[in-house]
């Protein structure tokens, strides 16, 4: 049944109480496939990510990575598997340094978190810090290192966001709408870093901005009211009345 | 059989007893999101107010019903003025803190004032005979304490689901954004809140002076059973704490009747049980 | 800079902490080679007397009224004796033994006290027991009353003024078996003390010939006695012996009468239950209940009412069990001082000397058991009557010289 | 790693000349801050490091104190077996009692860990026969180790300052550890650390029995101070006077539990000559505290120290320019 795809969403819902968020999602996705996930408000979008990542358990349905289900799966281990996320609103460890988030995250990754009897610092794991310097050089972030993560700018917290997202070296990367928030020229920057990310990493991006979704994805899903529209190709998709009807309706403003 | 019975009427006016302690608790933690470690103090200053007014200016325990609850709803208001107010900003956390520290101070201003011998209250003599029921003689005051209980649960139902103060409290249970989106002075719904629980504990503090005494550092004692209460019942949730208080009463008082060396035990352990398996109490909803 | 933080403290707490005084190597290898370790000496104008004592917390009006009982003494004789002045230096325990232990070692390290009396909580005694004993301070106990204190725990150096549990518990034994009838059920306050005078009544009850019924032991601070009582209620005894003390005792007296178990059983108990400053917060539900004590406001003898007018002229309210207590344990030391023509240096001839002290105090003729270090003393049965809107005690019976038997 | 050595080696000489400069009532009261210290640094870990409010952390202070003290009767007194024994207990109740605790946040972790340290409370307190009850544990014997008896206050302030350098080196290696980090993220934003792939439960369940292993050791250590435990030691209060300690030192350092154990301490020594109302002012100094100086004593000094800088770089400029 299951081949190799990365992912297979078998037809998944969620209900609070007595409110449908989302009913019968069905999805498979390739290895390496990039899919951009629009819909109105209240469309059951992050609601669908939270579904994936683990953070709330679905009502009805499974999920399987490649071949295993993970639907009870909790969120950690799907992390750890691979399964990766930014957050709508940034979502970070305020208080501490960009380069202090980061490690927290590479630190994981190389199997280093539960070590608890030698300071972390460089000479301890010249490795750690090694990669950590390197993500941040590659995104031009070298310089703001050692700041704390809440006096940086909307959008180099941001940037921050998606840079812990890859930095955990995931087999999927769920971004939650990347661009939220940011100005033009902030946007050009993260879209043009989005685009040199290496094509075997899958990517599912929820995005307002269609231009930076249309130009970034293989494949398209519209959700509307907790329910798939319609699956395509992105010239497919914004060709589709339906789709156009929606977004004329509601407006894409967040 | 009789013992049975008898004793359920001790637990339910025991754990109703509990109920108007802990009710003004639950309010404020629901709508400010203050844990108020205070409460107890209100509780303990209301007593010592209504033993000043019934012993040494009046002999009226009704006046004291009156009387000390205003008074410590006026203190309330200044504490929630000049010390919660300002520091909303700090977090859940800090005002929890903010609210033990008072809690402190006033253990030790009450014995300054009153010093710091045993005292209690005379019950109104309406009120001091006692019926027979289940061959067992009990004090008329035992079923008046469930009357006021009775009366407060159906009042706070009342204020919460029929006037609009009621849908601006209930909004606040659910989304403060809410409410202030929505146009409402947020600020002085917590303060009316604020001094609604210190009156609600004052109150609990006069009904209960006849049967728990008044003593030196009695609020803390009566402040841990109200946050066991609290907790059972789920933080914020009235018909909870109804709920809970009832339970307690039933718990400590068969306990001390079938098992009285492990009651204290038990009280506490009833606790930790249902928070492991109810993890936001009776019927809490999920705060963090 | 976190490393210029932590010099900084250290050097803050060194600064504070290093005050005058000898070092404290000194002075511990002092106390092991040498004896004395109180006093500086005959040399000295002030005899240094510390009170251990609780003035917050629930303790608080105990503390306090023994300390105005101590202080009526000293007013009494000018606070000078053998033409020494006195100095009282009253430390609070907070009636938390660690506190304490902390205060004890400032008054043995700091201001080198010649005396020690206190305290209120037993366990605070327990707890600065080898303290005292190490240093070889002279301690007069003036109200914890734990057996042990003058039994497994007894010290060369601890001498106690007021009472033991067993004392007070044994007293009524015979008396209410005689006198009550021979079926009785215990309710007391599920601590060491509770326990224990409830054991000693026991022992004396059914050794001669009564029964108990039944027994049940609510914790200390217990808030409602209604379950208890009820189960009381059903039981078949001709009494009920209690003992309780301060806020539970007023709550368990009220809810006895209230419950309407003092129509069927007779509520007898030690004198802490109808004590003079609770029966007022009792009211009528005190009516009845019969108490021992080795002291009550009501003894007619001559010492008492002179003890009892000067402590109402002072203190313009009346005197406590513990007022008698705090004025005995002053009259013991004075007496003891006055023996030894002041010379307090030597803790050995100190506490000799406190042993060997013997009068009649408002309580009746005391002296010491030098075997166990226990006072000897009167017990009395008190019944509570109702005088006009209020309640009195009446002392109806005197057990004489009641002595623990120190094991 | 040499220079954090050097450091402990510093701090050991000067706080061991401390009997040969203290009388002998500061150099209990040393003792007892350091006590105390290690009590407040035990619960730093869950408070400071990990954002684990708990108000029952003297369940496991006075579990400690009772274990070596029940052991240094009952069995041994020999030094290490009752602190061993202290420890060993402690690490067990506190996996219990974690296990319950972990499944709740918030203000249920805080009830929920003070209806623990009650229940155990009231458990010591009623159990006459093995406690004492009300009155104590009192006649605990001295500790002994290979023959050399613990007799006097300048011995016990050795092996307290010993350990208390250790537990400061340890906790210290610790919260900078790789672990520690991950502690310090779920304190910061717990959904962000468990997104990154940390089993969050399991971590904060480590944080929970160290905090109680060491909050145990400090209890044993009070027992030789004391010789003598009462049911007080793990009443509500004593929680919440910890609690006190580590939020007016500063929590989420390591210096401000020590400083805030001393200030406690000294405080209550002072304040206690003056008045009977010591609630009073430590409830007063708590309010300030929270209100004014979040960060506690270690906040205020460095707040300072910045302050300093800034005129020390201003200083600097006005000479420079004066100079050109």
């Amino acid at each position: 049944m299951v081949e190799d795809k990365i992912l297979t969403i078998s037809g998944i819902g969620k209900s609070f109480g007595g409110l449908t968020i989302l009913k019968d999602i069905s999805l498979e996705v390739e290895k390496g496939e990039r899919i951009g996930i629009i819909g109105p408000n209240g469309a059951g979008k992050t609601t669908f990510f939270n579904l994936l990542v683990g953070d709330i358990k679905p009502t009805h349905g499974k999920i399987f990575h490649y071949n295993k289900n993970i639907t009870k799966q909790p969120n950690y281990l799907r992390a750890q598997n691979g399964i990766a996320r930014t957050f709508q609103k940034n979502n970070l460890l305020n208080e501490l340094s960009v380069l202090e988030n980061l490690l927290l995250v590479l630190q994981r990754r190389q199997g280093y978190g539960h070590k608890w009897f030698n300071r972390r610092e460089e000479k301890q794991y010249p490795d750690l810090y090694l990669k950590a310097y390197e993500l941040l050089e590659t995104w031009g972030l070298s310089h703001r290192r050692e700041v704390i993560v809440k006096s940086l700018s909307y959008g180099e917290q941001r940037q921050i966001e998606i840079l812990l997202g890859i930095a955990s070296d995931p087999s999927i990367l769920l971004l939650d709408e990347p661009t939220a928030g940011m100005s033009q020229s902030e946007t050009n920057y993260i879209v043009k870093l989005l685009y040199g990310l290496p094509r075997e990493l899958t990517l599912m991006v929820i995005e307002h901005d269609l231009d930076v979704v249309f130009g970034l994805a293989d494949r398209m899903v519209v959700l509307n009211d907790g329910e798939v529209l319609t699956v395509g190709e992105p010239d497919t998709v914004r060709k589709d009345e339906r789709v156009n009807k929606i977004y004329i309706g509601t407006g894409d403003e967040d | 059989m009789e013992l049975i019975g008898a004793q359920l009427v001790n637990a339910v006016a025991y754990g109703l007893l509990l109920f108007i302690i802990t009710c003004g608790l639950t309010l404020v933690f629901g709508i400010l999101g203050v844990l108020n470690l205070a409460h107890g103090s209100f509780y303990m200053f209301s007593a010592y107010i209504a033993y000043s007014i019934t012993e040494t200016y009046t002999q009226s325990f009704w006046l004291a019903l009156f009387v000390a609850p205003m008074v410590v709803g006026l203190i309330a208001l200044v504490v929630e003025i000049t010390l919660l107010r300002p520091t909303y900003h700090l977090g859940q956390l800090s005002q929890v803190l903010l609210t033990f520290g008072l809690a402190y101070i006033f253990n030790d201003i009450a014995p300054v004032i009153w010093g710091s011998d045993v005292l209690s209250i005379k019950v109104p003599s309406v009120l001091s005979g006692s019926v027979t029921i289940f061959e067992q003689k009990f004090p008329v005051y035992r079923f008046a304490v469930i009357g006021i209980g009775i009366a407060i649960a159906i009042l706070l139902w009342m204020v919460q689901n029929k006037t609009k103060w009621g849908a601006i409290i209930r909004a606040g249970l659910s989304d403060k954004e809410m409410v202030s989106a929505l146009g409402i002075n947020i600020k002085l719904v917590f303060t009316s809140v604020f001094i609604i629980g210190g009156v609600l504990a004052a109150f609990g503090g006069v009904v209960a002076a006849p049967i728990l005494g008044i003593y030196p550092s009695m609020e803390f004692q009566t402040l841990i059973l109200a946050l066991v209460v609290l907790v059972i019942g789920g933080l914020g949730s009235v018909a909870g704490t109804l709920v809970a208080s009832l339970l307690v009463g039933i718990v400590e008082t068969f306990s001390r009747f079938l098992a009285p060396e492990i009651s204290m035990f038990l009280i506490f352990g009833l606790m930790a049980v249902i928070l492991v398996l109810k993890p936001n109490g009776l019927l809490g909803k999920k705060v963090v | 800079m976190r490393k210029i933080l932590m010099l900084i403290s250290l050097v803050f707490v060194l600064a504070i902490l290093s005050s005058c005084g000898n070092s404290a190597i000194e002075s511990s290898l002092n106390s092991e080679s040498e004896s004395d370790e109180s006093g500086d000496g005959d040399g000295q104008e002030t005899i240094k007397v510390g009170a251990i004592l609780p003035f917050s917390g629930v303790y608080a009006s105990l503390g306090k009224d023994l300390l105005n009982g101590m202080k009526l003494y000293f007013d009494s004789i000018g606070w000078e004796v053998s033409g020494k002045k006195i100095e009282l230096i009253e430390e609070d325990t907070e009636a938390d033994p660690q506190v304490a232990l902390r205060r004890i070692r400032k008054l043995m390290d700091q201001d080198n006290i010649d005396i020690l009396t206190g305290p209120v909580s037993t366990a605070v005694a327990y707890a600065v027991r080898n303290d005292v004993d190490s240093n070889k301070l002279p301690f007069l106990v003036s109200h914890a009353g734990g057996n042990d204190l003058t039994r497994g725990k007894r010290s060369d150096y601890i001498w106690r003024s007021s009472f033991s549990s067993w004392q007070i518990g044994n007293s009524m034994g015979e008396w209410a078996y005689e006198n009550v009838g021979d079926k009785m059920y215990i309710a007391a306050a599920d601590y060491a003390f509770g326990r224990e005078v409830s054991t000693a009544f026991k022992e004396a009850y059914i050794a001669a010939g009564g029964e108990i019924v039944g027994n049940v032991y609510p914790p200390l601070g217990n808030n409602d006695y209604a379950s208890y009582l009820t189960t009381i209620g059903g039981e078949e005894a001709d009494g009920v012996y209690s003992f309780f003390a301060g806020s539970d005792a007023v709550r368990f007296v009220q809810q006895f009468e209230q419950y309407g178990l003092d129509k069927d059983f007779t509520l007898v108990g030690s004198g802490w239950l109808v004590s003079e400053n609770l029966r007022k917060s009792v009211g009528s539900a005190a009516e009845g209940i019969l108490a021992s004590t080795f002291w009550d406001y009501s003894l007619e003898t001559e010492e008492n009412q002179n003890f009892i007018k000067a402590y109402e002229k002072a203190y313009g309210t009346r005197p406590t069990i513990e007022s008698l207590e705090g004025y005995d344990a002053a009259s013991i030391m004075v007496e003891a001082i006055k023996e030894l023509d002041g010379d307090v240096s030597d803790s050995d001839k100190v506490v000799e000397a406190i042993s060997n002290v013997s009068f009649t105090s408002p309580r009746g003729p005391i002296k010491f058991d030098k075997e166990t270090h226990q006072i000897i003393q009167n017990m009395y049965i008190t019944k509570t009557l109702a005088v006009e809107d209020k309640t009195e005690n009446k002392v109806i019976y005197k057990v004489e010289e009641v002595k623990d038997p120190g094991k | 790693m040499k220079t954090i050595v050097f450091k402990l080696v510093t701090v050991f000489v000067l706080l061991g000349l401390a009997p040969l400069v203290l009388s002998l009532f500061h150099l209990n009261l040393l003792s007892e801050i350091l006590i105390l210290a290690i009590f407040a640094l035990s619960l730093n870990i869950l408070v400071g490091f990990t954002g684990l409010v708990s108000l029952g952390h003297a369940a496991f202070f006075g579990i400690g104190a009772y274990t070596a003290g029940l052991v240094s009767l009952n069995l041994s007194n020999n030094l290490l077996v009752s602190m061993g024994a202290s420890i060993i207990v402690s690490i067990i109740t506190a996996a219990i009692i974690g296990a319950f605790c972990m499944r709740v946040s918030g203000f249920y972790f805080l009830m929920l860990t003070l209806a623990f340290s009650q229940m155990i409370y009231s458990f010591i307190y009623q159990s006459t026969n093995i406690t004492g009850g009300s009155n104590g544990l009192s006649g605990i014997p001295n500790a002994v180790l290979s023959g050399f008896e613990f007799s006097n206050a300048v011995y016990v302030f050795y092996i307290v300052l010993l350990v208390f350098l250790a537990t400061y080196a340890i906790l210290g290696i610790i919260v900078k550890s790789p672990f520690g980090q991950v502690l310090i993220g779920i304190r910061e934003n717990e959904l962000r650390v468990k997104a990154t792939g940390y089993n969050t439960s399991v971590y904060k369940y480590v944080a929970f029995v160290l905090a109680g292993a060491f909050g145990g050791l400090s209890g044993s250590l009070y027992t030789y101070f004391n010789g003598f435990i009462a049911p007080s030691d793990v009443y509500w209060t004593m929680s919440g006077n910890v609690l006190i300690m580590v939020l007016i030192g500063g929590s989420g350092t390591m210096l401000g539990p020590v400083l805030g154990a001393a200030l406690f301490v000294i405080l209550e020594t002072v304040v206690s000559s003056y008045t009977d109302s010591w609630m009073l002012i430590v409830g007063s100094v708590f309010i300030i505290f929270v209100i004014f100086f979040p960060k506690g004593i270690v906040g205020i000094g460095q707040s300072l120290m910045r302050l300093a800088k800034k005129r020390k770089l201003k200083y600097d400029a006005k000479r420079k320019s004066k100079a050109a």
